[in-house]
């Protein structure tokens, strides 16, 4: 659409001729151009910019983004049994009424008395956190689950001098991918080893005869994840846990939150660092936008001392009996020391933070109870149903929390045929793990939570069965 | 307010939500839920979170709000370019076509947002010169750190990674170029400044080598200096066999006035969250947008964005990708509304943004510099500066023993939210570094000036109530020194208790 | 914040939102747009109305609101029922599927709509026991003027309504009622209290008779008080051929207790923007859900959302409708936010919530009698109120020459937002009526007893605090009574230029 | 969904066992039944509730009703041309934003202190109302367009003492239902009587020898709108308001306040008292719940004491230099004086006026001549091309604002066949003025905004060219 005459930008209050002339007065000169002298000519643009027509008129571009979204179908229009590192939870709308509040939206850094409310609330979130996990010392949160577990290794290897991880054959690819950045290529002189633990194949759990072969003196630390990427809940983790710490290793834990209202908080069974997702407490997936992780860990200055996160605590004030927020341990923060700092730290998802705090204030201690509860209960419903259909089945009917494999080998169809036409029935099926887990045969992960009714996964197992026939 | 910690709020038995109890069928089905736990790992007692009701919880979080003062007064953080966050992109990025959306959904659902995304890349693609963007990186620092993942991928696909163990920054580099270089294994080479304000092309010449694998640089600096050598660095860098990657967090001054590509540079990152539009919601959900030239696309981060046969598609970058910095794509709703907001602003808005802010500065430099006990960095380095100019209290400092934290705070007093100061180390004594933007009325910038020459006068005046700021706010000074004890640091209510002796 | 009204803010030629120019096509076809406006009505000059950029009308407008104390702090509004607007319910119907609806769009397209209108219809004849309900009156008083004419019409219908042009209340009911009355065409009768703290059933009687159109009433009213005899009253002005219509105001202590078809009303009232979760913005929008039996449906204004075989209708009432009380069907965005909030409640919670309101109130009623200077309507009536009681504070004023008004400002200081007084006429002086309804932790209940003690302490002893109330506030007291003068009153900004001689 | 076990409502802090005892404790009462001894038994209900189950889990009410509203088609899922007296047009998201506020959500009646930013909010609303209409006295806002006339004629009424209002034939059928309402039946010795006037066929201007043929000593106001119903520009406005002074009779308008941006205000061509809809000022459609109205004037004592409606002034405070905001003429509104006051008033719609004092500082002097430019422009373009489609034909061409009528005589179907054939289509067409305005034929009323560019336009006539021919 042309733009007739110029017309000051609805953004700029300062595109004004008038002001814009009474500034340029003020330094004395004739163009704006004249405070470009930095920049040698040489250096300008050439040429021209191929840019689309300019939607400064909100109701054209409201018109634009949304006829763009609408070409998107969502798991909202559509049932969606996708998960795998970002899940489909319900986020109450006090979260993003809270989220959304423009004092939250728009800070960047002020001082902890013009800070102070949005400080205390990311202090809310992190001690609550504490209690779901049983840590007293939780770092500010990061980019992701892969992020903070692949800064967890980094941390190990420094608290031990060593420099081999060993983590679960059944992990994530994409979290697995992520690990593998932070464990440096083997041509750096600081490459951490990523060494994979098998999995006993019934269970799932690890295999701790494999463990036991490769744990010794070179490993810095054990990662394990419960439950695990297949959904797994690992009922060996406090062994585990031991037996890294008798082989003088660091136990990381990698934990889904949402499932701590029901199992037994990785702090209590041995876990030294502990990381996971932030994205399941009330924030929605937006893609994967919506992720965030978790670094905690016992209060002793040893961890405390190789956090690469911001470090959040609460202080006394001026004001006696008063409580504030400030920073501790900046100086060991990249923006502290530079590259003498921490690994890095840096913008990250904080504002998921404050939703996290009012995610679990909702809940409480009964209502992540009943939420885990809910959970699991329909996930083995699921899992029970989709068993009975033809060709389908289902090979771990117990000991999982909210996703499980399904498996078409007696189907004639590839997952990705299977998908296919579940995605015309209007239902996103599982994630296709027929390559990433070629061992599993053409198998698919299919994740149940609290918005999955009955009827829902009635309806998934009636379409399979039409599907798959 | 006088708002408590959450924790010590409530009363047992209070519930903020329900959740349904399962369906009768599902508990016929399955049994209790006890019964799917496996015993070694069922939690045996609720964890210690709060029992409030739901209006309790929103009214407390609403307090909070209001005890932030955020963009509600007048912040002009330097190196952060304050923008303004156009209303309409939060709502549009919380409808379900966005909210919603599952990373592993079928491409054939998602094409809404991956033609955004790449609309938003070709724009990208005009702004710098770069062939290739990816949003997978979650903050300026993240793009930073992608960089140096590349360039040992870039390096290692030559056999030459071994060998080549350094990178090369400035001393007025953002410290997140030195530290992810470091993560990433390299050996950080820092060039200090010369008297012009940048590092001289002999301190450059002389670090580089085979041993040199990248150089990490930005331009216009924290200070307002733009390095006019920089196409020659480029040069000399290329010339070793190194990569050059152009941190472009100020961006602002110069959008549409330069293109990275065009001074050489084979790779660049722009924050989203600062120059874009985007909310910087206390510290992300943000996006460094990284983009390269056709020689790195091999080795970007994966998937890539393209679109084939009027069809949007993900599409693996190939055997010599780095793989992942972040699971997933990235913060794809940021990236919606960077697209949003570029549109609306349009190129020359742009091009008038970066005139603007470029005008402030320089006007608020005039009057700021009248202010007694207010000097400028490199105060023999005549001419403009571009969007940001350093200035120095150490004057005031020694005058009236007032420090830059004693400013700061004041301030705050007036609606004035922090500036920034300085990145470390910090080059000038007692720095600070506001920066003006365009979304700032000329009215509010004089505000702000009018309330620096206020605390200045304070502090000649009456330096007490200075120190003793801030005043008017819902907490006082914090005591920040005992943080560094363990004994006396508290990242949890837990921690807190403990060392606390609190029941 | 120290906030300008808007009129005096702004810059000549900044925008706040720009519209696009017509397509080429359209301006070619129908050329400018002056050229369309007919010579006679061409507006000369710009209405002179303010200037200013998006950024700067968010952050006033922002301000504005954190000077507003709303449910921030603790309200027991009495007579309004301060209720928890779920925020679910307000993202829900800003949903398009609700917002962008148009009252004409052809049923088809509004059965989701329809649907829940009337599901919340079946519910509220449930809790009352009428047959039929209606939701386009905008307001409690709304709905009391739809009784009205529908009054009308049910005695026009019959040929009496020359004849019967009385309608009957009491000194207690809303003062709506009276004034829809009159509004409506009719003499209203007030009638007194007795000791028992209601009118005596002779007063009644000797106001019944065959002028009588309608008796228009509340039970319990706003002192908490419960006409034990309202069935005879219904009785007896049913057989003087008059109708008998239930203000449900004060709804909340009595709901699931009695049902008002029951006591043998014709028609009733519930307003979803107390007693139903709806918020109250301010004033407004709001809805008066009007309930009516069998015997007034014909009268009923249209549409009626009806479900016939499975599809759900607009229905014409039929043509002895009194057609529209006000364009389309109503406030339904607030029907299908009450209709969610009582969803969420359940039957259950519904009891539940007039139990604890019942129980706190007097609970308050028993610990605010233990203040100094306050004391209760009606002292001579013993045993329990419901809901609500009404104190005075003729006492504290007696002694200490504090107001009513004095303590109420004061009260605001702490967080606590005025309380209701009392309807005019004031029949006890110095009134206060606070509701604690089901919303408010017992804390809050506490602190705001806690509050009026103190303010009645520092009444008696330094009651120059509290008459120079507010002290913590955006703004100090207002000078109010010169705003009865026509050369102080400025309702415009334009009157105000005027009367000051500002330019 | 079966409750298992009792639990507190999420919604009543106090609904929790221990806190009702301890209240019960504090009262000596065994049981809360004991409260409620004034209700005689024979008042309590007797029987049961039918009752649908409760949906206390958010996540379980959240789908519920957002299921139902999936169920509606909207305006923005189609292409609708509805107007006539609810309009379709952009609202900013800081409206929405603004609007959305706890702070101004919740407020019901506090002080001027404590209600201060949200009272000069309504101020500022008021007073840029007054500037766009010309007129210094506003009063709170109304229900809505139609109920503001009543008030406004009724006002008329007792300024004259006269009984009998004028008002144009062409009026919205919706709006004259509520106005004869507040007009009375001819019972009541406060009766108005209601006088059509007619107008002018060719051009649907006001017939000026029909209204004087109507215009004497018996007439308390002369009511006309511009635009009109049908959306004609009446052009002898200022002829009609000299003809009704000179008759001793009140001048009443009624006007859309998007018009205002290139129309003459009301107040400058003689309009007494200045009515119309709030709604197009910010506020979604919202099936009708969005309306409002709004009635102002001169600033005289002779017309502010005849307001109904709560009157907000202006007004110093105890400070020095401060103003702040407070009501004025309370006592005679229904709260001050019951049935001695001015009709009634009570809830309203008071956060519209939120919003619309957001949407007019946003739009401002040059946003009003833009928007009221668009409008007009795409409103005669769209008139032109449907005028070019077989079989349809738009009598009037020009003088009209937003809306027009257009006639499907030469089609061989009805109204409602062919905005049937368009729904299927995804186009609501135009309001159906067949029974309402015989006279006109089969004509429908067809709204063009801000929010139809020209290829909705285009697709408009092509599809109205499919379905009729």
């Amino acid at each position: 659409m042309k733009e007739a005459v110029r017309r000051a930008h609805p953004f700029m209050p300062n595109s004004v001729d008038s002001i814009k002339q009474e500034l340029l007065q003020e330094l004395g000169i004739d163009s704006v151009e004249a405070l470009f002298e930095q920049i040698p000519a040489s250096h300008r643009v050439a040429g021209t910019f191929n840019f689309p027509p300019t939607l400064s008129a909100e109701v054209e571009l409201n018109r634009h983004i949304s006829t763009l979204l609408a070409k998107n179908q969502s798991c909202e229009s559509h049932l969606s049994f996708l998960g795998g590192g970002c899940w489909q939870h319900y986020v109450p709308a006090v979260c993003q009424e809270i989220m959304s509040r423009s004092e939250f939206l728009t800070p960047v850094w002020g001082t902890p008395s013009s800070d102070h409310g949005r400080n205390q609330v990311w202090f809310e979130f992190n001690s609550q956190l504490g209690e779901l996990i049983a840590a007293d010392m939780v770092g500010m949160p990061v980019y992701s689950w892969g992020c903070a577990t692949g800064h967890a290794i980094r941390m190990a290897s420094r608290l031990t001098g060593r420099h081999k991880v060993l983590l679960p054959r059944i992990l994530d690819p994409e979290r697995r991918a992520v690990i593998a950045n932070y464990c440096e290529p083997e041509e750096m002189p600081s490459h951490i080893a990523m060494v994979d633990i098998a999995s006993d194949p019934a269970t799932g759990a690890l295999d701790l005869a494999d463990l036991k072969k490769h744990l010794d003196e070179s490993v810095a630390a054990v990662y394990l994840e419960t439950p695990n990427y297949l959904g797994i809940i690992e009922t060996q983790a406090e062994e585990i846990a031991a037996m890294a710490r008798a082989a003088g290793a660091e136990t990381i834990v990698g934990v889904d939150p949402l499932s701590l209202g029901i199992l037994k908080a990785p702090g209590d069974y041995g876990a030294d660092i502990i990381v996971g997702s932030t994205q399941p407490m009330g924030v929605p997936m937006s893609c994967g936008g919506g992720l965030g992780g978790f670094i905690a860990s016992r209060d002793e200055p040893r961890y405390a001392h190789e956090y690469p996160t911001l470090m959040l605590s609460i202080a006394d004030t001026a004001r006696e009996g008063e409580v504030g927020f400030s920073m501790a341990l900046m100086h060991q923060s990249s923006y502290g020391s530079r590259e003498d700092g921490k690994d890095w730290t840096g913008n990250s998802t904080y504002l998921h933070a404050i939703a996290g705090a009012v995610y679990l204030s909702l809940l409480g201690p009964e209502g992540m109870r009943e939420l885990g509860e809910l959970i699991i209960q329909r996930a083995h419903y699921a899992a029970q149903r989709l068993n009975t259909v033809e060709g389908i089945s289902v090979p771990r009917q117990q000991g999982f929390f909210k996703e499980f494999v399904v498996n078409f080998d007696g189907v004639g169809k590839s997952v990705a045929e299977i998908n296919a036409a579940l995605l015309e029935r209007g239902i996103f099926g599982g994630i296709d793990l027929t390559e990433t887990f070629p061992e599993l045969g053409r198998s698919a992960l299919y994740c149940v939570t609290e918005l999955h009714t009955q009827t829902d996964i009635d309806h998934l197992a009636n379409t399979l069965q039409e599907v798959c026939s | 307010w006088d708002e408590p910690v959450i924790m010590e709020m409530g009363v047992p038995g209070r519930r903020g939500a329900h959740f349904p109890v399962a369906e009768d069928a599902v508990a016929e089905a399955v049994g209790g839920a006890a019964a799917l736990v496996p015993a070694a790992m069922a939690r045996p007692e609720r964890p210690a979170l709060p029992e409030l009701s739901e209006p309790d919880i929103l009214r407390h979080y609403l307090h909070l709000s209001q005890e932030t003062l955020g963009m509600m007064g007048i912040s002009l953080f330097g190196t952060c370019t304050m923008k303004y966050n156009p209303r309409v992109n939060e709502r549009l990025a919380a409808r379900p076509e966005m909210a919603q959306l599952h990373p592993k959904q079928d491409p054939s659902t998602l094409q809404g947002l991956l033609e955004g995304v790449h609309n938003f890349d070709l724009m990208l693609r005009e702004l710098s010169g770069m062939d290739q963007f990816v949003f997978q990186a979650a903050g300026g620092a993240d793009a930073a750190y992608t960089h140096t993942c590349i360039t040992r991928a870039y390096h290692a696909a030559r056999g030459e990674l071994k060998q080549r163990d350094q990178i090369i920054t400035s001393i007025q580099s953002h410290p997140c170029s030195p530290a992810t270089a470091n993560t990433a294994g390299f050996e950080v080479i820092t060039l200090p400044l010369d008297e012009k304000g940048y590092p001289s092309l002999d301190a450059l010449k002389a670090a580089v080598s085979d041993r040199t694998a990248a150089l990490m640089i930005n331009n216009p600096d924290d200070m307002g200096l733009y390095n006019p050598e920089i196409k020659e660095w480029v040069r000399i860098v290329h010339e070793a066999g190194g990569l050059c990657f152009y941190d472009h967090a100020n961006f602002n001054g110069v959008m549409t006035k330069i293109r990275a590509a065009e001074l050489g540079f084979d790779a660049c990152m722009f924050m989203l969250h600062k120059t874009f539009g985007v909310p910087k919601g206390g510290g992300g959900p943000a996006v460094g947008a990284y983009g390269c030239s056709e020689k790195l696309k091999p080795y970007l981060p994966g998937p890539l964005v393209t679109l084939d046969n009027g069809r949007y598609a993900l599409t693996d970058p190939g055997p010599h990708s780095i793989g992942k910095v972040r699971e997933y794509y990235g913060n794809l709703q940021q990236v919606m509304k960077a697209y949003a907001w570029t549109r609306a602003m349009g190129l020359e808005g742009l091009s008038e943004a970066a005139d603007i802010s470029v005008l402030l500065n320089n006007y608020m430099e005039k009057e700021l510099l009248k202010i007694r006990g207010v000097t400028r960095s490199h105060p023999d380095i005549d001419g403009w500066r571009l969007e940001m100019t350093r200035y120095s209290l150490e004057e005031l400092y020694e005058d009236t023993g007032v420090t830059v934290a004693d400013v700061q705070n004041r301030m705050v007093d007036f609606g004035i939210d922090a500036f920034w100061m300085a990145h470390e180390p910090w080059l000038v004594p007692h720095p600070f570094t506001p920066e003006a933007g365009e979304m700032w009325s000329l009215e509010d910038i004089d505000y702000w000036i009018a309330v620096l020459r206020q605390v200045s006068d304070e502090a000649y005046s009456n330096p007490e109530i200075v120190q003793t700021a801030p005043h008017n706010q819902a907490v006082q000074k914090v005591k920040v020194e005992p943080l560094e004890e363990p004994d006396h640091w508290a990242m949890t209510w837990r921690a807190w208790k403990r060392k606390r002796g609190v029941a």
